[in-house]
């Protein structure tokens, strides 16, 4: 075994003073000071009242807050050190993907020729920008085994009701009425919200003992009013839905598609594309598999690839390779529309395609490879005091479960969580998938090092034993962080959603 | 080829030996083999960082419009980004967080966020705000969904005034929702509601200024409303509320707007950000999440999402909405750039793109055959019609260094009913606080030559 | 008073974990892992040994470390993370001037036109560079009122040596042979030690009981073997000579020459300038009047103004305006030659000229009233708890003692500063200077607000409060920061300088 | 103008009554009339910002060498900094804090700066590095010092491969010390001992590689060296040490070196970062600061600022240095660009500039009428004799989209010990690794049509 001298991986970071709480900007405000400058344009200074008309102007001055730059510096930096990030140890967020992103795609992001660009200049002077987009689309799909995209969803649930809405043009070009759409028990909360948005009715398909969709209830599910079918694969337990072919050919034969949520496809970037599976439309989710940062929440990037059959429905504008070299925009009839603003999230598209250019086809391969590798270690590793949901190879992430624990000595996997973050890791995702009972799933990724595993391992071995042996004190956690646990319910009781609020 | 995984030989040797396999195919093993790739993707071979830099400085490169001074609007708005805003916006913690699950760990977001909450919530003048929609445009299908459902109904109408991808965005998602939308044509500028029928409307849309800079009327949109018993949703300018009325001032019950305008570059359309306000009536239906206030086990002041049981993740097919990911980063950095403009800043900025957007307005419809499409008042932005094609227009304007404006034909196709007769000629220009005299005299002067050829 | 709900100014970042200790690089170094990569150039891949002979080559290979970048990441982000900043909070270190470094600053260091010019490219491919030297050039000769300067000096004690040597030049070519240096006792210890470097004996000046030069004292000490004073103005204790020009009289008239120690210029910028005192040389520490960041120790920038008689001996080459307009580099004879490497440490010089370009005339003098007033309030205010060490006026910084606290309670001013790092602010200067018992130098800068030196004072009184009722809490502060107190006795005594060290 | 003080009037009105005062002038009441500034500055007034910028990036505009692709070295190399070196090295918390004075919340900087001190170490092959000096000229000088203290001598004897810079430094601060410096001429490119005369030296001095890029045999520097009880220091290329022997291998006393390489762009020359290593026998003479490792109150691992005792600020004047703030960004920044690099990459950046030199050196010298300046053995820089002036070669190759390299006849005056004859047509050129055949390829062509002209 390799070194473990080091206790790799954890946000180490500790207090720089006491435990307490940072002022709002409008605490800190004191009427007349000012941060900001503004350009000395030489525009005549004309009355406000002989530009606007008094019925449109606003009698009182809207308030923001006013605070010198010194202590607008003071207070986010503040923030800024009572945040977890990536950058500070790991996140083994199950169904996030929080690998390491690369600060060379927030240089490209950061070029003023790309950032800078206005997105309504026409296609001639923004060439640049629509080929780096056209070659995403090429790259996004290869990677897929698709025949074409867009880029424009923002996000993967975007994504989703996109692809519903490419599948209900679909049908509706053949004059057929379909209204429901099948999703196994596992999936993620998005699809059954995106299949209501796309105007479909939700089957619940459940999973059999092996964490799997079961194929004969599938079945017996389709029919001539069934859309089609959300899946994820790798699904969200981690685990590979062996009978994938059998699911795709039911669901094609009983005139259905199939819709792969990509949320997990850096299980399989580079070894498996869902088209091969026979997967008609795809969502990636850009943030996860193509490491874009997540942002604290957003914003992600959520394109969507289709079989040739629903090439057609695609949203558009689609950036186009012209026969002269150059590049344009094209938009056809038979188009849903368009389902962002503008052209979708640039920069994060751009950082996607910067994360791809570097690695290629070996590289990506080995993200996978490796992903898939972590997440079978930290589940072998730990089997001996976290089980295994469903004890068998995973893939990119491995679902646990902490309902012995409970069980036997009260501790729920929220308090297993909660003491990892007083070991200085991120929690796993808890609770979800819901079908596993006091779930703990652990997505290590491909970035994080052996040495940071046994380290995870380690410390969950150590949360473990506390809970046999010190459960009131698990409750308690975490107490070394920023605060102490968060009285969620009160929040939502007494919503206090601004700072104005009473 | 990049590589960010540590991995050396010896370690994956040593783990694939742990796990009692021999390489890392046997990872794969229970795959189908004919689902496996036999030869690699169809994608070209890695490169290293420095070797892919070429090749985006030269994406970058060919983008010649980063060189132009800019007369864009549109919704998208060439406004000061002090670096002292980039310097935090950036901050590695911010950037590289994910959605904050554990309070404990995330109150610098969360605190960000709720801080821009407030701002939304004040600049909007509507009590209730979200933390962030992927843009206005997909922002005002959330308000006409929330209207939907608080209303029972189905019909939407939406002037004409309303930014025209958003309303191709409000019709893309209307076939998987159903809802019907009706375009109120403008006339002069302003909605004409004079022919159109509001009974058993769900929602009344309209945009303040309009996205041809105008100035509407809100509070006749406010009458129809009542009197047909829709919600009124205004999407404005957030701008705008440095000077004039509020959303909420002006009685709307969902305020939508853009983002972008604070601290986000103009980045070719996105990341932006979609704002988001509504009534406390209609808070049970807010879309996405929320910050709230409350405390923890030792009763210190802490932050935490709340009211998740409207999201996805519990209520599942009955959510009030399917996001998920949203634009954080972009709210924080929002609440950045708020902080630094202040009370006063928020307020010269709004005055300064007015006197510049007036200023310019009176220079250049004494071009020859250069005619304002309203007479109307407007805030930061104006349509002209000229004597050639827009588009036209642009790429000579261009050349001299400008560019000049976002063609109508470009941007809402052949015709639009925000629009009287031929769209192909008309430019829409907007002015923000970053042009100085000199540049819009020189603008003045190069369309004079550009129109004149 | 105006509002103080908030408790500004304190870097109130909590910890994120434990008290953990980061691995260094080289505990975390894994042999065979990597982070770099390079571009591919194409060249011929010639073997070593056919381009360099064997006796030149290591037989072994110099070990650096081995990670990851993501592991280099989430090191240098939590070494980040243990380190206190202006950033973070109010720095009210005496004599360093810690204000607001605005980010604009670091903005116009970033540009690509600036940071990436060769040093040794002719002038006519560097006239900006060439100009925007000349230019700051100028503007510092303004500020002090001198008549010539150079930008060379690295930092403040560069200054200090390359000003020794100018006098020395100068006394030389009147054929004159000086040899002593006079310097106050309240000196910083720069100024001894490169009056050595400058070839010169140093005569102490002992300070009155105002915190004063000695005049009668500095009279009997001139004579002709004096080469010249050098004198902080205000001085080291934050006071003002008000002698000052009784004192440049008698130096002059003895034949000597007056240093400025510009140290301290951030208390008379824009209201005062050296020239107009009587001083022949001044150096200014651009990090500190000038706003530039301290970098935790560096880089600083020391440029040295001087009056009509020293011009000629300015080290060169100089930036000069040629007849035509543009720039150009000039060198003379009877210059002292160079001394830095270069041109000085140019990423610093932009950023300052940056600074004075938006301050200008009249925010610069804004800078100094401010900074005096926030040093007289804070010194006001704490006078009842903390007293001056001079009950009188100050500059821009005060000087406390906590001597009576000492006697009284056993607990010395380095416990009230480590007491001070608990309370989320950061330690004022300690033991300096060294003629003020248990000194604590607080030197609040004018970027910091009236809510900040407030919450400031009330930590120093809980502090005094302490010191009665729990010493021994003192002793043993801080307990709340990445690290306990140091043993900075056992570092000394087993110096262990590198981590291969034994 | 700008302002970033945070009082408003009424704040100083409130503070200064509690002062007993009545206006900010009376601060100053106590100091003479005479001395103050009647009127302001005679500088500009203040202006905003942007307007600060736009003058800014006119400076950034004029200065075209930006443009140009780099083959100047001299001491200062185009080296690779990528992303996350810029990155990690620009947070705000390394770049706004003050010299560690409390440990205790200077961990950050201290453990950087220790990991920094321990591959100076290894670089150099010396046990004893310190916290950063300001740059390699400096740096001699201290060395120089360090000699002259330990040897209680003041003849310094130094190799006219030294850089010419660094030379003209030791001479300049010798006017204080009063040392004594010999330059001792080179011959085809390496130091010629033969005539001077080390009796009763201090130091002797040497590149290596020199400054003109030839590799010298240290080995008779150190054997003069021991025969005559002087110090042997060797200014070495730190990059060079991942393929050739360090200072400590041909046994240096002290080595000094230029630290740039190491995450530092070129700047204009400054802030660069002066690296320093010396046995353990000059350790009570060692210049500036030094972080040693030590412990808590609670036993767990810390560092500290050490020797204390050596520096000015208790010392004074008996100091070994004078210096305090010195360059520790720098050194910060190199230690996460070694950490970057790895044992590997220093290696490969090391051969690739081999490589790439020596790729050049063989296409270049087939230009009639250019001549290499020495046969000896060349690490990445190496000095050509052209059939031009060299001054007029650079300003034509930079029409041509290069920075030729550096002219002799600018770094070093009209002569200079180090040339044999004529210094006017020599060019010393360097190649990193940045640099692709495709791009040496094309300088050969663009200078053979120069020196064809
Ligand atoms: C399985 C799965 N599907 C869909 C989504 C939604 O993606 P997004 O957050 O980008 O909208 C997620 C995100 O967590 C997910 O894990
Ligand atoms: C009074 C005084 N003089 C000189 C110096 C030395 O300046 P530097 O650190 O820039 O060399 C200092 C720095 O702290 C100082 O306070």
């Amino acid at each position: 075994m390799s070194n473990f001298a080091a206790p790799g991986g954890k946000a180490s970071s500790i207090p720089l003073v006491g435990r307490e709480v940072e002022p709002t900007l409008f605490e800190m405000s004191v009427p007349g000071r000012r941060s900001f400058q503004l350009r000395t344009t030489g525009v005549p200074e004309m009355a406000i009242e002989d530009i606007i008309p008094a019925s449109h102007l606003n009698p009182k001055m809207v308030e923001i807050a006013e605070v010198s730059e010194r202590d607008l510096v003071a207070h986010f930096t503040r923030l800024s050190h009572r945040q977890f990030s990536v950058d500070l140890g790991m996140y083994p967020l199950g169904s996030c993907t929080m690998k390491y992103n690369p600060k060379f795609c927030d240089a490209v992001a950061a070029m003023t020729g790309l950032n800078g660009i206005h997105p309504a200049a026409p296609a001639s002077l923004t060439q640049g920008w629509i080929e780096l987009l056209w070659t995403l689309e090429q790259r996004l799909v290869s990677i897929t085994g698709m025949a074409g995209a867009t880029l424009q969803p923002a996000a993967g649930a975007a994504g989703e009701l996109t692809g519903l809405l490419l599948i209900r043009a679909y049908h509706e070009a053949r004059g057929e009425n379909r209204t429901r759409i099948l999703i196994p028990d596992s999936a993620h909360g998005t699809n059954p919200a995106s299949v209501t948005l796309g105007g479909y009715e939700v089957t619940t398909i459940p999973s059999n003992d092996r964490g799997l969709v079961d194929l004969d209830i599938l079945k017996q599910s389709l029919g001539p009013d069934v859309a089609g079918i959300m899946l994820t694969n790798p699904n969200t337990v981690g685990l590979f839905e062996e009978e994938i072919q059998e699911i795709a050919q039911a669901v094609h034969e009983s005139g259905g598609l199939l819709y792969y949520d990509g949320a997990n496809l850096n299980a399989i970037v580079g070894v498996l594309r869902p088209g091969d599976m026979g997967f008609d439309v795809v969502h990636m989710n850009l943030h996860k598999t193509f490491a874009t940062p997540h942002g604290g929440g957003g914003p992600g990037a959520g394109p969507v690839a289709v079989s040739e059959r629903l090439v057609p429905y695609l949203p558009g504008p689609r950036p186009v390779r012209l026969a002269d070299g150059s590049f344009g925009w094209s938009n056809v009839a038979t188009s849903i529309g368009r389902v962002h603003g503008w052209h979708g999230n640039a920069l994060v598209l751009a950082r996607a395609l910067a994360y791809i250019t570097v690695h290629g086809s070996e590289g990506l391969r080995r993200v996978a490879q490796h992903a898939v590798l972590n997440a079978n270690w930290l589940r072998v590793r730990m089997s001996g005091f976290l089980p295994a949901a469903y004890d068998r190879v995973c893939m990119h992430e491995c679902t646990l479960s902490a309902a012995s624990i409970k069980a036997q000595y009260g501790v729920r996997g929220v308090d297993i969580a909660k003491g990892l973050l007083e070991e200085g890791f991120h929690s796993p995702t808890v609770y979800f998938p819901l079908i596993v009972d006091e779930a703990l799933m652990f997505e290590p990724t491909e970035t994080e090092s052996l040495q940071t595993l046994e380290a995870l391992a380690l410390s969950v071995e150590r949360l473990v034993i506390r809970a046999q042996t010190d459960p009131e004190s698990l409750h308690a956690a975490p107490r070394s962080t920023p605060v102490s646990r968060v009285d969620e319910a009160r929040a939502a009781r007494m919503l206090k959603a601004t700072a104005d609020a009473s | 080829m990049a590589d960010y995984i540590p991995h050396t030989e010896e370690e994956v040797a040593d783990m694939l030996g742990f796990l009692g396999m021999n390489s890392l195919d046997d990872l794969f093993a229970h795959i189908p083999a004919a689902l496996k790739l036999s030869q690699g993707l169809d994608i070209p071979s890695g490169i290293t960082e420095p070797d892919a830099a070429a090749l985006f400085n030269g994406y970058a490169a060919n983008n010649v419009a980063a060189n132009l001074l800019c007369f864009a609007g549109a919704g998208a708005y060439d406004h000061e980004v002090p670096p002292v805003v980039r310097a935090l916006g950036s901050r590695s913690e911010f950037v590289t967080a994910y959605t904050p699950y554990q309070p404990e760990v995330a109150q610098g977001v969360l605190q960000a966020v709720f801080e821009f909450q407030t701002l939304v919530s004040r600049i909007s003048g509507l009590p209730i705000p979200n933390a962030s929609l992927y843009d206005a445009a997909t922002g005002m299908v959330e308000a006409l969904n929330m209207a939907a459902g608080s209303t029972g109904r189905n019909k939407m109408i939406i002037s004409s005034g309303i930014h025209p991808h958003w309303r191709q965005t409000a019709r893309t998602f209307a076939h998987g929702t159903g809802h019907e939308t009706i375009e109120v044509p403008l006339k002069n500028g302003q909605t004409d509601w004079s022919q159109v029928d509001c009974a058993d409307a769900a929602a009344i849309v309209i945009g303040y200024p309009n996205y041809l800079g105008v100035l509407e009327d809100v509070s006749v949109a406010r009458a129809l409303a009542d009197k047909h018993g829709a919600l009124l949703i205004v999407g404005a300018d957030p701008v705008a509320s440095g000077i004039l009325k509020t959303a909420g001032q002006w009685g709307a019950d969902i305020f939508i707007g853009e983002g972008q305008p604070f601290g986000t570059a103009l980045s070719f359309g996105g990341p932006y950000l979609g704002l988001f306000a509504c009534t406390e009536e209609l808070i049970r239906r807010l879309p996405g999440r929320i910050v709230g206030e409350t405390v923890d086990t030792e009763g210190r002041r802490a932050y935490v999402t709340t009211l998740r049981a409207r999201e996805q993740d519990i209520r599942r097919e009955k959510a009030t909405s399917n996001i998920c990911s949203n634009q954080t980063l972009m709210a924080v950095t929002a609440a950045i750039q708020l902080g630094w403009l202040g009370t006063a800043g928020l307020r010269e900025v709004a005055l300064a793109c007015a006197r510049g957007a007036h200023y310019l307005q009176e220079q250049i419809v004494t071009i020859p055959g250069v005619q304002a499409i309203s007479d109307e008042s407007f805030f930061r932005e104006f349509a002209v019609r000229l004597p050639m094609s827009s588009e036209t227009a642009i790429v000579e304007m261009a050349k001299r260094g400008f560019l000049a404006g976002v063609s109508l034909s470009q941007l809402c196709g052949e015709s639009d009913a925000s629009i009287e007769g031929d769209l192909s000629r008309v430019l829409l220009i907007a002015v923000t606080e970053r042009r100085t005299k000199a540049e819009i005299d020189a603008y003045v002067q190069a369309l004079r030559e550009v129109v004149s050829q």
